[in-house]
């Protein structure tokens, strides 16, 4: 059992770069479910990005005329009440809700995990602070809130990621801290504090893998409640104004006519619940690839 | 004719890498009155054989062929509830980790009247009336008193009897014990296979025995049977097996028992440095209501370089939290301690980081000290970056590559994460990664106590080689004094968080001054 | 066989009784229930609930109703209070109109003046004193009889500041209303009131107002129950208990029963009333429904007989499905947006005249409101208690707005800068800014972006003008223009667009003392043409009454104010027919 | 336990002063008052109105006043509905929504619990994934969208039950409350689900089954008291939150409840009314959030209180 025998066979081959992330990759494509998800969900990128380009009409156009008509060759998935074509909406709303969707589950996550893996990792008396101001975040009326933000700031679409994310973000920091609070006992946290690493080195190494999987669950959940949001939001006067559209918005307009004009709802749910059902595929996938565990079953 | 008569059993598990055969064509008989010892390394299959006959397995993906008959019914064809009237009723099992195998939701006492309630439709006092004998005829007192405790609140060996009474409840025909002792205490694993062996002579039923552990089944077994990777190697009475093994797996098995003294070494002329490590009058207390709960009480010990130190003692003794405290994981209370003369106890947190590399842990459990999400090599690589102690790619993949030879692991297993590996090379990816960054001094705790016979034998090797090879100290935790003499140069025994005796190994051993030393001494080796 | 006998079965019923048997075989049958199994029982256990609640769902409030005379109204939102002195709005108004009665009452379809406490009345020359014989079978809902004196002391309790009546303005054409009200006076009985002798109440005004006595028919002019407001506080004290249904005291053909916050106000005939034999119903319940869409399905299942709102989507095909439901009815009331003639472009008359000719009203009330509004082409609506106001200023002509726009410097649009229209969160707002937005985009070249906000919020801007242009609306208190022309005098409180025309208010001011009904519509009509052609506002469409409303109920007349006495209305089970 | 409780309440108080004196500065600092309306006030008028309701005091004795009211246990007037008081329409409103939300906790916790221990039977069969697209499906449905839709089919076209209403016709409490509760039916389905996997993986399920135990006893008995951990730990906020979200089923369903209240203060600028609901919620949040933890120790004897 010499090295340099060792050395002659083995040394070509880089270890180093097998990687979980790599090994996760892997471990996906071979999800055909979750690949299918995340197809949907490209393809969805590309509609909303080529939007301008692929869109059968301009979206602000009216045929007050035409009125809502249902689908027909003209307009392929109908019109809404001030006669605009529903698929060029629902594909500029996709660029609105996606962009909402994600960007600001990106803030709430980065907010929510940073400040949970804070609060869960050092624990004791900065750990009870940092989620009692938790807790007082979540209790403060949150419509006034809203408004006053769009006194102070008036509308921009960043400011709605903001408030978006500032709402998020609290549950996330729970969960985050419950699983950090969890590993934090592990003992493989023990080891890598007596091999000498530093606090932060912990926690994005060893900590941050190892909470992985509820946090993906979590935020494909997040990511359809934030679209909905946004039609709240939006309805309150801090997101997108018309003539611009979004899918949460779409949809609350479509239930407010569901029996005459059906398609103005059915078009829309449909979208976001196909966007909702790659999110959660796709979402089981990662975590799932994410766990070395799981790759035998 | 037998009361349960296996043949031609043959498990397969079917994975996603292909079909996997568990137990290959394993037959066997076990006669009221009598215990068949099934031996073996982890993973030979003993566990899945028993499982299987109870129809414990799930599957797919596992496929089961074979008969196995229990007193005129196929086991593994017998319907579902036919299945379930022989389950529990006529065939009792025992559990390897009593903590884990009983409900922590629900109260002993509910637990073990359970099957009766089920078979027999006792009434609820009469039951509690059967409950009350059994827990007394398995040497549990104040039986009324632990009916309506939780298994949490148990000692293990009192958790291992409840499984017992539990299992012996229905006085069922047979008896399956899955290592029922594996996860005990020397001085309790002695007094369960006592009481196992009684109450099967008492009521006369069959037994299947299953163990790693030679020593066990040598015990109380009335024949064994040696499985190696799921296949039968030999079978036979016990006596004559032990006596005259005829495979030789099983001389190897036999021969893993570490016994007797130390092997020599390579020996340094004298101790480099003969106060190496130093601790002077640690103390270490947990905050508990009403007063702090003292793990370890005033302890002073010393250590010379090269130098290996076994501490034993019975678990919850303060060995690892004194251990722990040796790395600053726990702070001590009172006292100091000194590496090369420098006080551990006043660093600030960069320079405990920078001394860090001097001084490595090997924990008891290979499965939780393992991030389960970093590949082997990442984790072994990990503190050769972080101590600068390889810079660019290709040193580091030499390196670690080096350390994986070094400590018997293949190459080619680098890029595979804990979870595929078992746990005696878990323990080898363990011990790689302490000595990645050449410490002086290692601190094992227990490090072999969840392994196999014959991997703890190897580890113990590994251990003792590298130790020699790089003068590194060690402060060996065990529970076992087996282990401990086979590795230890001295031997410190700690009880209730003192050190009750210290002296070289096998003066000691020898000549116990300590009644506790006696009696741990006799647990093991009688 | 073999088998059988050695493995005891303790399945196997044994040779117990029949009863015992049978319990062994359910504990058989629960137990191989498997979870799935005990799932679906679950659900169907649920359903079958369900099924079984709903078998026994009753008579609808419709079939009751008309067996028992009891209205169920859809009443908008909560009110405020049901004090009439301090409340203002229009859900308050329906409320308080069953309960108390003024001097004055309306005929339920042409709102002229009849009889209320007020048995008869006459008119000075002048027109300016105003003496009223109460009649003597005036009560209060507790027996009390009313007086002159109960008018007397309730004017002065609108009047008081302390009180702070919201429309204590109502009252000043009456001499040193005002004043008093403004406390500049402190002796309530300079005011020009007074009771001589308890059934005869002489009123003097500053100037003639000849439509004083449509304002006596408002709520705000009605007279509370002396002895129950100071039982429960001063008279000058707001929010005291004796407007709730224990305590309140009225002389209205009903009286308050029950009121259960936020979800129902009930009210009884009052036996006191001295026209209760003309009064057929027994019972109004009104409901606070703030969703038009709950409303219109509550409506549906016969939970309501009338529904005060209808989504606007759903118009069409009630008109196709259900004509004899739907009623729809001119309203005394102009949708219309502000223009800040304080602010950039706006600034030019041409501008906002460009604007205002750009849009096809047609189109918008055809296609968005579809409520059968009729399109505004003035401030005040269309044959106003007889005014007509001025014609042909305001039209739909895109080509005079290019050119407007182009001699104000805006050629194409080219030049104009992002303006923001601004309005209150609706479904119905958001639908109109669109389709307008889009108009102006499409007439003009101009681009407008849309801004909604939060109801306080857009007052707030609204008023401190802190806006480019704003959504409004105007609903006038009594049928006369002059509640919708002096708004925009000079820094009026509604007028809200920094538009000031000293000639404007000469002739709103000229209007008010005119006594001559023909040369005071003259007046309005000349003050119209100058709003209308400044165009510090432009008119979008008048109102419309949409109401849904069972067949069977009867005397429930179409007016411009939406005024319905309730002693007319009665419910004919024989039109039942659902 | 009493004691754990009262010390947990104990630290609940900073909170709870932090979320009134935050929201206290945040609605009066919100533009538009109580008394604004479309119809612009005279000054005079608005000025004897804010006197009256001390709303012209500097906003520190505003504060102050209204801190000294609180600690007296008044809540003040309602600004927007004149002769109520805020404790009035609190005790009104709040035991409404209390009872719909406990329907609808209930029938989330059936319907949840059942579908995840259903799934978790047989893990990625159609057992499991019929279940949990169903409550996914129930999770992507907003309740703005679900109550409408069960209006239509069992209130309009089956005619089986009342379309609003709470408490005034039979079976008029069933709709909101199944509205209400399937969000959190989805929600629960995927935690029990998960529970209930890791449970049945646990060894003390195969010494049950080595008892003869029939599968149904060993869920009931055995797994489900662990498998639930996840949803008893879920439960508290849980309730909390259908509290605080039952407005739009309150609006839907023309239910006199506090989320109305509470939305429609927001809007009107009440600002007691604001202040009253959140202190009352927030207060909520904390003692459901003890109570579920509670309610976790007490079901698992492992753990104890400690605060």
């Amino acid at each position: 059992m010499t090295t340099t025998q060792l050395k002659n066979t083995h040394s070509n081959s880089d270890y180093g770069s097998y990687s979980l992330w790599r090994e996760a990759s892997y471990r996906l494509k071979k999800n055909t479910m979750a690949m299918l998800g995340f197809w949907t969900l490209l393809a969805l990128f590309a509609i909303a990005a080529c939007t301008p380009w692929l869109a059968p009409y301009a979206y602000e156009n009216q045929n007050l005329a035409l009125g809502a008509s249902p689908p027909s060759a003209q307009h392929l998935l109908g019109t809404d009440i001030h006669g605009r074509d529903l698929l060029t909406r629902l594909m500029y709303g996709s660029r609105v809700s996606l962009l909402v969707g994600f960007a600001a589950t990106a803030v709430s996550l980065v907010i929510g995990i940073l400040w949970g893996t804070i609060a869960g990792y050092i624990g004791g008396r900065i750990d009870a602070v940092m989620m009692r101001i938790v807790d007082i975040l979540y209790a403060l009326p949150f419509m006034i809130f809203i408004i006053l933000l769009m006194v102070v700031f008036g509308r921009s679409f960043l400011l709605l990621f903001l408030a978006i994310g500032l709402v998020e973000w609290l549950t996330m920091a729970r969960i985050v801290r419950a699983q950090v609070l969890s590993v934090r006992k592990q003992e493989y946290i023990d080891a890598a504090i007596v091999t000498g690493l530093a606090h932060w080195q912990i926690i994005y190494r060893h900590v941050m893998p190892n909470i992985l999987g509820p946090v993906i669950v979590y935020i494909t959940l997040t990511i359809p409640s934030v679209i909905l949001l946004e039609s709240f939001l939006s309805f309150l006067g801090l997101g997108i104004q018309p003539p611009q559209s979004s899918w949460g918005v779409l949809i609350s307009r479509g239930v407010e006519s569901m029996e005459e004009y059906p398609w103005l709802l059915i078009f829309p749910g449909l979208t976001l619940s196909i966007t909702l059902f790659s999110l959660n595929f796709l979402g089981d996938g990662l975590r799932d690839a994410l766990d070395p565990r799981t790759a035998k079953n | 004719m037998s009361l349960l008569d296996v043949s031609a059993l043959n498990i397969d598990f079917n994975t996603r890498e292909g079909v996997i055969n568990a137990v290959n064509s394993v037959s066997f008989t076990v006669d009221r009155g009598e215990t068949l010892g099934i031996v073996g390394e982890s993973g030979s299959g003993k566990t899945v054989c028993c499982n299987a006959l109870m129809r414990l397995l799930p599957t797919p993906p596992a496929a089961i062929k074979g008969r196995a008959v229990f007193d005129g019914v196929d086991l593994l064809t017998s319907s579902e509830s036919r299945l379930r009237s022989i389950r529990g009723r006529r065939i009792g099992m025992i559990f390897q980790d009593p903590m884990t195998a009983l409900n922590p939701f629900m109260r002993i006492g509910q637990q073990i009247m359970e099957p009766l309630q089920l078979h027999y439709k006792t009434p609820k006092e009469l039951a509690r009336k059967k409950t009350l004998a059994i827990l007394q005829e398995v040497g549990i007192d104040k039986p009324e008193q632990r009916l309506d405790c939780y298994a949490h609140e148990l000692s293990g060996g009192m958790r291992q009897r409840v499984m017992i009474a539990m299992a012996l409840i229905t006085e069922p025909d047979l008896l399956i014990a899955d290592e029922p002792t594996t996860a005990l205490d020397v001085t309790t694993q002695a007094q369960i296979l006592a009481l196992l062996n009684e109450l099967q002579q008492r009521r006369n039923i069959a037994m299947i025995f299953i163990s790693h552990d030679l020593h066990v089944i040598k015990k109380i077994a009335t024949r064994v049977l040696v499985l190696q990777k799921g296949c039968m190697v030999e079978q036979g009475r016990c006596a004559q097996v032990f006596a005259a093994p005829q495979h030789d797996y099983t001389k190897s098995l036999l021969d893993a028992i570490p016994k007797g003294k130390k092997p020599t070494r390579y020996r340094h002329e004298q101790p480099l440095a003969p106060n190496f490590l130093s601790i002077t009058n640690a103390s270490i207390s947990f905050p508990a209501k009403p007063t702090p709960n003292l793990a370890v009480k005033d302890v002073s010990l010393s250590i010379a370089r090269g130098e290996i130190l076994g501490l034993v003692g019975e678990s919850g003794c303060g060995k690892t939290s004194l251990a722990q405290s040796l790395v600053r994981l726990v702070d001590l209370e009172q006292g100091e301690i000194k590496l090369k003369n420098k006080s551990l106890t006043s660093l600030n947190e960069k320079q405990l980081r920078l001394a860090r590399k001097d001084m490595q842990m090997i924990f008891q459990d290979p499965f939780a000290s393992l991030n389960p999400r970093m590949s082997i090599f990442e984790i072994i690589a990990e503190p050769l970056k972080l101590h600068g102690l390889a810079t660019t790619k290709r040193s580091l993949n030499e390196k670690v590559l080096a350390l994986m030879c070094e400590v018997g692991l293949e190459a080619n297993w680098a890029h595979q994460y804990p979870h595929q590996f078992s746990g005696g090379q878990r323990q080898r990816v363990a011990i790689a990664r302490a000595i990645a960054v050449e410490p002086q001094l290692i601190i094992a705790d227990e490090p072999v106590s969840a392994l196999d016979v014959t991997i703890q034998a190897q580890i113990l090797k590994l251990l003792l080689d590298l130790c020699w090879q790089y003068s590194i100290s060690m402060i060996f935790i065990s529970h076992d004094l087996a282990v401990v003499r086979y590795v230890a140069d001295r031997i410190a025994v700690m009880q209730k968080g003192q050190i009750v005796e210290l002296g070289n190994t096998e003066a000691l051993l020898t000549n116990p001054q300590h009644s506790y030393t006696k009696t741990l001494l006799a647990a093991r080796l009688s | 066989m073999r088998l059988h006998n050695q493995t005891p079965c303790p399945r196997k019923p044994s040779t117990g009784t029949h009863l015992i048997r049978n319990l062994k075989v359910q504990a058989v049958i629960i137990k191989t229930l498997s979870i799935a199994r005990a799932c679906l029982l679950l659900s169907l256990l649920l359903l079958s609930l369900l099924l079984i609640v709903s078998c026994d769902l009753g008579p609808s409030n419709r079939a009751t109703g008309a067996a028992q005379q009891i209205l169920h109204l859809g009443n908008g939102t909560e009110p405020k209070d049901l004090d009439p002195h301090i409340v203002t709005g229009v859900t308050e108004h329906n409320i308080i109109s069953a309960l108390l009665e003024g001097l004055v009452t309306e005929h339920p379809r042409t709102l002229q003046p009849e009889p209320g406490v007020a048995a008869s009345w006459s008119i000075s020359e002048d027109g300016r004193r105003y003496t009223f014989k109460l009649r003597d079978n005036a009560y209060w809902s507790n027996g009390d009889r009313v007086t002159a004196d109960d008018f007397l002391w309730s004017w002065q309790r609108l009047l008081m500041p302390s009180l702070a009546g919201e429309y204590a303005y109502q009252l000043y054409p009456i001499v040193n209303a005002a004043a008093f009200n403004k406390g500049e006076l402190n002796d309530f009985s300079q005011v020009g009131i007074s009771a001589p002798d308890p059934q005869t109440l002489i009123i003097n005004l500053a100037y003639p107002t000849p439509y004083f006595l449509s304002l006596l028919s408002h709520f705000s002019t009605f007279p509370v129950h002396k002895n129950t407001v100071l039982a429960h506080g001063k008279q000058d004290e707001r929010g005291t208990l004796w407007t709730r249904a224990e305590n309140f005291v009225g002389n209205g053909p009903f009286v308050l029963k029950k009121w259960r916050l936020n979800y129902l106000i009930q009210v009884t005939k009052n036996p006191f009333y001295w026209d209760q034999e003309n009064v057929a119903l027994n019972e109004i319940r009104f409901y606070p429904i703030d969703n038009a869409q709950t409303e219109e399905r509550m409506f549906r299942t016969s939970a309501l007989h009338i529904a005060s709102s209808i989504p606007a989507d759903k118009i069409a095909s009630y008109q196709q499905n259900h004509p004899e439901k739907i009623s729809i009815n001119p309203y005394l009331g102009t949708y219309y947006y502000r223009f800040n003639v304080t602010r950039g472009p706006l600034v030019d008359p041409r501008v906002r005249r460009a604007l205002s000719l750009a849009i096809d009203r047609q189109m918008l009330v055809d296609a968005i409101t579809k409520g059968g509004q009729i399109p505004a082409f003035s401030f005040t609506p269309p044959n106003t208690q007889g005014y007509q106001p001025p014609s042909g200023i305001l039209r739909y002509d895109v080509d005079l707005a290019r050119q407007l726009l182009t001699e104000a410097g805006f050629p194409n649009g080219k030049g104009f800068p992002t303006l923001e229209l601004l309005y209150n969160t609706s479904d119905g707002h958001r639908r109109i800014a669109v389709a307008v937005q889009q108009m102006w985009k499409e007439a003009l070249n101009i681009t407008i972006t849309l801004s909604n906000q939060d109801w306080k919020v857009f007052l707030d801007r609204a008023q401190s003008l802190d806006y480019d242009i704003a959504r409004a609306g105007w609903i006038g208190d009594y049928a006369d223009p002059n509640t919708f022309l002096d708004m925009f005098v000079t820094n009026g409180g509604n007028n809200q667009t920094g538009w000031s025309n000293p000639q404007y208010d000469q002739l709103i001011a000229q209007a008010a003392t005119q006594a001559d009904q023909t040369l005071r519509y003259k007046n309005f009509y000349q003050a119209e043409e100058l709003l209308l052609s400044d165009s510090p506002i432009m008119p979008i469409y008048t109102y419309t009454r949409v109401q849904l409303m069972h067949p069977e109920v009867k005397g429930w007349l179409a007016n411009i104010l939406d005024h319905h006495p309730y002693k007319y209305v009665y419910i004919d089970p024989i039109a039942v027919n659902d | 336990m009493l004691k754990f409780f009262a010390a947990r309440l104990f630290q609940a108080i900073p909170v709870l002063f932090v979320v009134i004196t935050a929201t206290f500065f945040l609605v009066h600092s919100a533009p538009g008052g109580p008394f604004d309306a479309e119809k612009t006030l005279p000054a005079e008028v608005l000025d004897n109105l804010n006197a009256r309701y001390n709303l012209d005091d500097p906003l520190y004795k505003q504060y102050l006043s209204y801190m000294g009211n609180l600690v007296q246990g008044d809540f003040g007037p309602s600004f927007r509905y004149s002769n109520r008081s805020v404790t009035e329409m609190i005790l009104t409103g709040l035991p409404i929504t209390f009872e719909l939300a406990l329907y609808a906790m209930l029938i989330a916790l059936i319907i949840g619990v059942s579908a995840g221990i259903v799934a978790s039977i047989k893990p990625n069969t159609a057992q499991d994934y019929i279940p949990m697209s169903l409550a996914m499906a129930g999770i992507c449905m907003p309740s703005f969208l679900m109550g409408p839709l069960l209006v239509l089919i069992f209130g309009i076209s089956l005619d089986w039950l009342p379309v609003s209403g709470w408490g005034y016709a039979p079976g008029d409490k069933i709709l909101p409350a199944i509205t209400l509760g399937t969000g959190y039916a989805a929600y629960i389905a995927r935690l029990t689900r998960g529970g209930m996997i890791e449970v049945l993986g646990q060894d003390y399920i195969r010494t049950a089954k080595a008892k003869g135990l029939p599968t149904p006893t060993i869920i009931y008995r055995h797994a489900l008291r662990g498998g639930l951990a996840p949803v008893l730990a879920f439960l508290g906020p849980a309730f909390a939150g259908l509290l605080a979200g039952s407005f739009v089923v309150e609006t839907i369903f023309q239910i006199p409840g506090l989320g109305r209240f509470y939305v429609q203060a927001a809007f009107n600028r009440d600002y007691t009314m604001i202040l009253g609901t959140t202190i009352l919620l927030s207060t909520l949040i904390v003692v459901f959030n003890i109570l579920s933890d509670i309610l976790t120790v007490w079901l698992n004897p492992r753990l104890t209180l400690k605060d």
